[in-house]
């Protein structure tokens, strides 16, 4: 089990049981304010000068340790620079690493777990092991272990989140692999006498990866916040790169006199997390429905 | 109308305080029998509802689905409330527990158990009535016995909640009630969870825990329909006692079978509506309203073949012909001697050969289970071979060994005279436009991204070609846009074997092709099929548990047992005179219309 | 500022709880390594040879009184004769030949302790209560190097036992001894009821009032300083500035302030390699980094600049605020002047189509986050004349790797010790050779005979008088040849709980000591 | 393990504040085997670890076995006291949003989903903040009395809460819907014996199987909840090793982590065995 296969498995549930009641199709007040914000980090994303104006990195002693107010909405930090501009302009570096790490999760995962659905019951019964195996250890000590060998730094973070969830992919890929393999319309195929290759191409691969993009978006909201983590620990990126993690980090020494310093970068992995979970199971109940 | 309105009748809606057993004898619950004749003494009905409306969500009173429903049961008599799937039976019965479900509103003019009105009860008054004066047995018998506990508490459950009786005096009563079932051993069987007990078995617990307080008046929901043969006979048998003790029935069925052996009345039900009231004798004999006709002629059981099951056309819904010679058939449950001949008689060349297959499974414990053991028989050009067994005899296992699907252990198929099983796939794939196969749950077989017009095209390559497929098995082309989950069952199976049809096969392998299907649904496939046998020159091979089916459809038949076969022949002699005493089992089973 | 003047009479008895914001010792014997976590839970139950008062005049304490030959190359110290060491051995001349003889045993695996007695060659017992060290060259900073934690005396039959015991529970003669410690978590220690040796400087005499201290390790400052609030924890240390401000105005915490001696903080500039091997750029640098505000924003007050490469408490520092004002316009000339006229895309300037970059490694486990702000402001103020500053944090060992490989431009070294001999261990040539480990001290890479030559000779002196003016030549070498930057005294804040009173810093290397506190609960 | 730049003995001398001599350096090296060629460093690991030894840590100096043991009962009490906390969280906050009408339903799951998005240092943070500096209420480091667990358990307690309590509700929904429980409505069972005979056993058994995940994910809450709340345990050894690539005790977590792990799963099985009797027939 991995926080993916508990999400993924979450989404598909809800997905289940809403068709009963007939309102797949309905878009409720939650996945619109999910999506204004996955709208609002896009912007972020692109063109952080659209949402935020100023320059991250752009200091001003004078006016450092603001509280939050109409000047500054997120108040300013320990050299004046504005927190709002940070986490905006942040967005594209911390989201990123989240897709950067997902995406790596998610490759590494389809071919573990193509390899291991695939392939005869010896590799299938080796993969799984291993999978396991990579199991005994929790993600962040995955991840610790892997930035211990590679050394600190944004980008063994990513790989390091990456590598740590690949086998929830993998597990789940392997298993949907299984799944459509015996499943009884690739059986009907045979007896249509379709070749191996066609069925692969036309039915096992398309069913199987058909779930990419929802374990994706489902994923990407704990790959960030595992990501920032890093960044927390001083693993990751580094102040004064306006990443949400290396903020947080930073903000956390101003506790107890600026808690805006690093709640606001908070709050902002917080609700990447929840509206990718929210979006994610959006997007399952509409593919589940379409 | 201006009956009380009962909200959220389900379980959600908000529990009024005030509970409180009352009038409830704990003394008299000890005998054997305890209330046996406490219902008899009452005035009046045991159940009367008078103009009951059920609906869920908008407006109450708006869009409702049981629609002005009147009828009433007397102590000891058993009413049956038949339809076709979706008509409302099960929601008429769980409204009448008020237990319609969340969301829902309930108007009646009158509602009455046992003469006390149950309009306008709290969620505290019913649940006191609920097990002590009215008890269900639900449809999904498989699943209404919670897993994970003994069925002994499950049983025992009513007795806690609605008496003070003691765990021991409990537990001894459970033991009688489970004997009164037909479960033996019970101090065994009430340690038992669900999971440990057949279908039969547990669909007994499961009425020994609406029969625990032995309520004047039992709903049954389709008590028999997953069970085989065998063991639907031992549950009417039970319900013919607790008849007989007294005891006023609702049996809710789509088997007139069933219904014409146990039911004094019945009621035809349509869209929510009653359609059609009476003895169930002459309402089989005489049927009135077009939905019960239609009902009666969907019977297969004792239909020669080639008879029409189903209307032809579905909007208009005129009557089918019942011929009233053939209704007696029916009801005596001979084959007539003036059955029309099927094309097998120009058939004769042999295109499907099984010699000597044998399959084994290795279970968890190491064991091997032959799921098919030794198992030949010949299909002959344009002839149907009907294959019938109970559950688990090993039917799907022999159709994966004809499909190819999976090797036989030992034993040979041969298709249109050369080898099949034991070549290469590769050897096979060019001669696989031969053998066609329809399946029982039709939506699996469908990958499910594509739309209909994208599985045809796969197989017949243009579009133009899709379509005179979808004409010929009665489809409009509007589906080929629709994903197989938009498409309702008897659309699915009509496109299953659409697609089956298109590589052009000469033998189609059918497993259960319509055991998922309501009775109505059934009658077209199985009208379908003949159909496409007598212009095609199909073979078939027919595979069913339901004997009723299996005679209709076939030339010859096959019966296995275990996997092994025990009788085959022509259906007729089989049928008339069976020589294995399994086969006799089978066929005793099966219930039959009365003879008038 | 040390605590307000106490209106009541001590009290004994309590327990205190220390919480350390450094890494945990593995090893409590300041012999062994020789960092500053060890030094400051070693202050409460070691004590050194001699001691250092306020004034920064070395005052008796072990020894009660010495002599130095006139070669200045044999010193005799008078020991105390009454002490005992916490196991019951008596401290004396052979009890410090003993200690001497660890530092200096390469099996130890001492670094502090061992390069500050460099020049002792040997030990002899002249009685049981004189001990004389002879000395390979005259050594002014003997005292001063002696004073401080790392060679602080410990029982010889303690020290005889393997390293691992002795690490665990190092015995001295200090006003408490060790307990216990479980590892990650704690070290207790309890009073020596038998304590007879305070400094010359102490409050009291007699054995401590505390009953015990708990000495624990959170390595988190907002949690750190949350303990102290909530009363979980009387004292801690590495006070971040803004708590320390909000301490100030509570009324409930008291701030210690005790800047260490010996370096102040300061960036020091690589002479060795482009584009700081240019005088020009170095002061071009310096010109373009605005310290000032910087700190006045960052440290809120609670840290001054420093125009010295000294720390502000040794005597001997030398202050040149005309060397480091901020001025932009002057910095764009000096560039102008170094040839680094071009200017690229992102506004960094250029010479011969080279980016005016100054890559400069931050220690993340030296540098605390107020400094590291300061860097980024730093950087800030540089870019807008062009200089491209590449901050990398690194941690420790990354760290060392970078400077021993000298792949780097600036960087922000601390340097501990008593007396402005560190001086010498900065800025002598012979500071440039990396070690085999890579390690070095000279990370300006100054490399001026002259130098060499006066801190070689101030080191030897005797005479106070031309010590203090050799020290003065060359600090005004280095800070008018612009190799530092100087920015403020190494912190050093301690944030006491109101219930703790008479706590002071030594004198030495500021390491709190509790043998004066008690607590008024 | 030796890619990283940076020597090891620097990290066992290395320290804040601290001066490095050649010759302590050389010695360290000579110590640990440093000076040894890399295969020879690593066959001399694998030997030391096949026979169980587990070695000696570079930087705290004591051999790892005994270290660790000494320290995996803080983290042991640390998951377990949030295990069972965030299972009573997760209980209460299912019930709660299933017996709730809709806004009640739409608050307890998006409280869930909020919960289950909180990083462990924010979460911390934000906990040290109101309960410690601004309440004055609790202590934010550990303290000798249960006071000092609170905040800690809680930071673990509240996320894990939110994906049990996602997944519980999950089953609680479905169980509610299942069949049996309109059988046993129909028996006359109240909303609340519902629940309690027949709900909370299903909506239980994802959740116990769960538990070795849970268990999982909190050793890896303890890595910053350990260093946040200055706790003794297997969590906050691991990252100072880590950052001072410390690597017998690494490697000395991985397998502690790894044998309670299994242990756990072990636990695991045997729970949903005892909880449900369909696991124990084969
Ligand atoms: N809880 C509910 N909410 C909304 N609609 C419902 C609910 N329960 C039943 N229905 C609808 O009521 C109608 C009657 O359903 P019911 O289950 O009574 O049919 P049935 O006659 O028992 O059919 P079957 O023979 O298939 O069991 C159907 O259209 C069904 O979709
Ligand atoms: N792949 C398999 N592995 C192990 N046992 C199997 C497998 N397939 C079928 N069996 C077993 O073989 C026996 C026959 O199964 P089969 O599915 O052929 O029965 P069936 O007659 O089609 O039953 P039903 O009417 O319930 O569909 C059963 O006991 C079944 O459990
Ligand atoms: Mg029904
Ligand atoms: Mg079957």
């Amino acid at each position: 089990m991995s926080d993916l296969e508990i999400q993924a498995g979450l989404a598909g549930a809800a997905a289940r049981r809403r068709s009963g009641r007939r309102i797949a199709g309905r878009i409720g007040v939650t996945e619109v304010l999910a999506a204004v914000f996955a709208l609002f980090l896009l912007v972020a994303t692109l063109a952080p000068g659209l949402v935020a104006p100023g320059d991250p990195l752009a200091i001003d002693p004078r006016s450092a340790f603001q509280a939050p107010s109409w000047a500054h909405w997120f108040g300013t930090d320990e050299s004046g620079r504005d927190v709002y501009t940070r986490v905006s302009h942040g967005t594209l570096s911390s989201l990123q690493i989240g897709v950067a790490a997902t995406l790596i999760g998610l490759g590494f995962g389809a071919v573990l777990g193509t390899v291991a659905g695939m392939l005869g019951s010896v590799v299938d019964f080796t993969v799984n092991r291993l999978l396991e195996v990579m199991f005994a250890f929790p993600g962040l000590l995955l991840a610790l272990l892997f930035i211990m060998v590679f050394g600190p730094g944004p980008a063994t973070a990513t790989l390091a989140v990456g590598l740590a969830t690949a086998p929830g992919y993998a597990r789940i890929i392997r298993a949907q692999l299984v799944s459509v393999r015996s499943s009884a319309f690739v059986e009907a195929a045979t007896v249509l006498g379709r070749s191996r290759a066609r069925i692969l191409l036309r039915h096992i691969l398309p069913n199987t990866l058909a779930p990419l993009l929802v374990l994706g978006t489902l994923g990407i909201g704990q790959a960030i916040i595992w990501a920032a983590a890093l960044s927390y620990l001083g693993l990751g990126a580094k102040p004064p790169a306006a990443e949400w993690g290396a903020m947080l980090s930073a903000g956390r020494t101003y506790l107890s006199t600026a808690v805006w310093m690093s709640f606001f970068p908070g709050l902002f992995v917080v609700l990447t997390a929840i509206s990718a979970t929210v979006l994610g199971r959006a997007v399952e109940r509409r593919l589940r429905h379409a | 109308m201006s009956g009380a309105r009962v909200t959220g009748g389900g379980g959600t809606g908000p529990i009024p305080t005030g509970t409180g057993s009352t009038g409830t004898d704990p003394g008299t619950l000890s005998g054997t029998v305890p209330r046996a004749d406490a219902a008899k003494p009452r005035r009046g009905p045991a159940l009367l509802v008078r103009g009951l409306s059920v609906g869920f969500g908008g407006v109450p009173g708006t869009n409702p689905l049981i629609d002005d429903v009147s009828f009433e049961v007397a102590p000891g008599e058993c009413l049956a409330i038949v339809g076709e799937s979706g008509s409302g039976k099960s929601l008429t019965a769980r409204s009448l527990l008020g237990l319609a479900g969340a969301g829902s509103w309930l108007h009646a003019d009158e509602l009455s158990l046992g003469g006390a009105s149950v309009l306008g009860l709290g969620e505290a008054g019913w649940r006191r009535r609920r097990g002590r004066d009215v008890g269900l047995v639900l449809q999904d018998a498989l699943v209404s016995l919670d897993p994970l506990r003994p069925i002994g508490r499950e049983i025992g459950d009513a007795l806690r909640l609605h008496t003070s009786l003691s765990a021991g005096a409990r537990a001894r009563r459970v033991l009688e009630l489970l004997a009164e079932v037909g479960l033996p051993d019970g101090e065994l069987r009430a340690g038992q969870r669900s999971g440990q007990l057949s279908g039969g078995q547990r669909q007994r617990a499961l009425i020994a825990a609406a029969i625990a307080l032995r309520p004047p008046l039992l709903i049954a929901d389709e008590p028999t329909t997953a069970l085989d043969v065998t063991v639907q006979a031992r549950i009417l048998d039970l319900f013919e006692e607790l008849l007989r003790a007294g005891t006023a029935l609702v049996l809710i069925s789509h088997d007139l079978a069933v219904v014409s052996r146990i039911a004094d009345r019945v009621a035809v039900m349509s869209g929510g509506r009653i359609v059609e009231t009476g003895a169930t004798r002459a309402l089989l004999a005489d049927p009135q309203h077009a939905e019960t006709k239609r009902m009666i002629a969907a019977v297969p059981a004792g239909r020669p073949r080639g008879t029409r099951l189903s209307a032809q056309d579905r909007p208009h819904r005129p009557e089918p012909e019942i011929d009233p010679a053939v209704l007696t058939a029916i009801v005596s449950g001979s084959v007539p001697a003036t059955a029309p001949t099927s094309v097998s008689a120009a058939a004769g060349r042999v295109v499907l050969e099984a010699s000597g297959l044998v399959k084994s499974f290795r279970m968890p414990n190491r064991s091997r289970l032959l799921a098919v053991n030794d198992v030949s028989f010949t299909l002959d050009r344009g002839t149907t071979l009907g294959i019938v067994g109970e559950s688990g005899s090993g039917k799907t296992t022999l159709a994966r060994l004809l499909l190819a699907l999976e090797p036989p252990d030992a034993g040979e198929v041969r298709v249109l005279g050369e080898a099949w099983s034991g070549v290469p796939e590769r050897a096979r794939r060019p001669r696989r436009a031969a053998l066609g196969a329809v399946y029982q749950d039709a939506l699996a077989s469908f990958d499910p991204r594509l739309t209909a017009g994208a599985i045809l095209r796969d197989v017949v390559g243009s579009a133009d070609q899709s379509v005179e497929l979808l004409d010929r098995v009665g489809l409009a082309a509007s589906v080929l846009g629709r994903r197989p989950l938009e498409l309702s069952g008897g659309q699915r199976q009509r496109l299953g074997i659409a697609r089956a049809l298109a590589n052009r096969p000469q033998i189609l392998i059918c497993d259960e092709p319509v055991s998922a299907l309501d009775m109505t649904v059934q009658a077209q496939v199985l009208d379908l099929l003949d159909e496409l046998q007598r212009d095609l020159g199909l073979s078939l091979v027919f595979i069913s548990h339901d004997l009723g089916v299996v005679q209709h459809v076939s030339d010859r038949i096959v019966v296995i047992e275990n996997g092994s076969v025990v009788e085959s022949g022509g259906t007729g002699p089989v049928f008339a005179a069976p020589a294995h005493p399994y086969t006799r089992r089978l066929l005793d089973a099966v219930p039959r219309l009365p003879t008038p | 500022s040390p605590p307000a003047a106490e209106n009541t009479a001590p009290v004994s008895g309590g327990t205190l709880t220390y919480a350390s914001g450094d890494a945990e010792p593995t090893c409590l014997d300041p012999h062994v390594g020789g960092n500053y976590p060890q030094a400051l839970v070693g202050t409460q139950f070691l004590e050194s040879l001699v001691s250092r008062d306020s004034a920064g005049t070395i005052i008796p304490w072990l020894a009660s009184s010495w002599t130095q030959s006139a070669d200045g190359l044999a010193w005799d110290f008078t020991l105390r004769d009454t002490v005992t060491f916490t196991d019951g051995t008596p401290f004396d001349a052979a009890a410090v030949q003993a200690n001497l003889a660890h530092v200096q045993d390469p099996k130890t695996g001492s670094s502090t302790g061992y390069l500050a007695v460099r020049k002792v060659v040997s030990t002899t017992v002249v009685s049981p209560t004189v001990v004389r060290l002879t000395l390979s060259e005259p050594d002014s900073a003997l005292l001063e190097s002696l004073s401080q934690p790392w060679l602080a005396m410990e029982s010889p039959k303690a020290l005889a036992r393997s390293q691992d015991e002795n690490c665990a529970a190092p015995v001295g003669t200090g006003p408490f001894e060790v307990a216990s410690w479980v590892k990650q978590d704690a070290i207790t220690l309890v009073r020596n009821d038998a304590y007879s040796s305070p400094p010359a400087d102490a409050a009291h005499s007699g054995p401590a009032y505390l009953d015990s201290i708990v000495w624990r390790f959170i390595p988190d400052s907002a949690s750190r300083y949350a303990a102290l609030q909530s009363g979980a924890v009387d004292a801690i240390d590495n006070a971040q500035p803004d708590t320390i401000v909000q301490a100030e105005k509570s009324g409930s915490i008291r701030h210690l302030d005790a800047p260490r001696p010996g370096a102040s903080n300061r960036i020091e500039l690589n002479s060795s390699r482009a584009p700081f091997n240019d005088p020009l750029v170095r002061e071009a640098f310096i010109r373009a980094s605005d310290v000032d505000s910087a700190v006045s924003s960052l440290f809120q007050g609670t840290a001054t600049r420093s125009f010295s490469a000294l720390s502000s408490i040794e005597p001997l520092g030398v202050s040149r605020p005309d060397l480091f004002g901020y001025d932009p316009t002057a910095a764009g000339t000096l560039l102008d002047s170094a040839g680094w006229t071009g200017r690229d895309s992102a506004g960094y300037r250029t010479k011969d189509g080279v980016r005016l970059s100054v890559v400069f490694p931050v220690s993340t486990n030296q540098s605390i986050p107020a400094e590291q702000s300061l860097f980024e402001q730093v950087q800030a103020t540089a870019k807008t004349v062009g200089f491209d500053v590449v901050l990398s944090p690194l941690d420790l060992s990354a760290w060392y790797t970078a400077l021993g490989s000298n792949a780097y431009d600036a960087v922000s070294a601390p340097y501990t010790k008593v007396g402005p001999d560190v001086l010498r261990t900065l800025f002598d040539s012979a500071g440039i050779v990396p070690a085999p480990s890579g390690y070095f001290a000279n990370h300006a890479q100054v490399n001026d005979p002259e130098v060499d030559a006066w801190l070689t000779e101030a080191s030897q002196t005797a005479d106070a008088t031309r010590r203090a003016a050799l020290y003065a030549q060359a600090q005004n070498r280095v800070l008018e040849g612009f190799y530092v930057l100087p920015l403020y005294d190494q912190q050093n804040h301690y944030l006491l709980s109101s219930v703790v009173s008479g706590t002071r810093a030594m004198p030495t290397v500021s390491t709190p000591t509790f043998y004066d506190a008690w607590l008024n609960r | 393990m030796r890619l990283v730049p940076g020597d090891p003995a620097e990290a066992v001398l290395g320290g804040p504040g601290s001066q490095t001599s050649p010759e302590a350096l050389a010695a360290v090296r000579a110590q640990y085997g440093l000076d040894q060629p890399i295969v020879t460093q690593y066959l001399a690991e694998l030997g030391r670890l096949a026979t169980g030894d587990l070695g000696r840590s570079y930087a705290l100096r004591v051999p790892v076995a005994p270290l660790l043991l000494g320290q995996l009962g803080g983290t042991l009490l640390l998951a377990v006291l949030s295990l069972l906390l965030a299972w009573l969280f997760a209980i209460g906050l299912a019930l709660f949003s299933t017996r709730a009408g809709r806004w009640g339903r739409m608050l307890g799951s998006g409280l869930e989903i909020g919960a289950a998005a909180l990083p462990h240092f924010w979460l911390a943070s934000a906990l040290i903040v109101v309960f410690s500096s601004w309440l004055g209420l609790l202590p934010p480091v550990s303290t000798p009395g249960p006071a000092g667990l609170v905040l800690p358990v809680l930071t673990l307690a509240i996320p894990l809460a939110g994906f049990l309590g996602q997944v519980m509700r999950e089953s609680m929904l479905t169980a509610l819907e299942a069949p049996f429980v309109v059988s046993a409505r129909a028996r006359g069972e109240s909303e609340a014996g519902i629940r309690r005979v027949h709900v909370l056993r299903h909506a239980s058994l994802p959740g116990i199987s769960l538990s070795g995940w849970a268990f999982g994910s909190l050793i890896s809450g303890a890595v910053v909840v350990e260093t946040i709340f200055a706790r003794p345990g297997l969590g906050r050894t691991l990252l100072n090793a880590v950052t001072v690539r410390d690597v017998p005790v690494v490697i000395g977590v991985v397998l502690f982590v790894a044998a309670a792990y299994i242990l756990m799963t072990l636990l695991t099985d045997l729970a949903q065995r005892i909880a449900d009797p369909r696991l124990r027939r084969a």
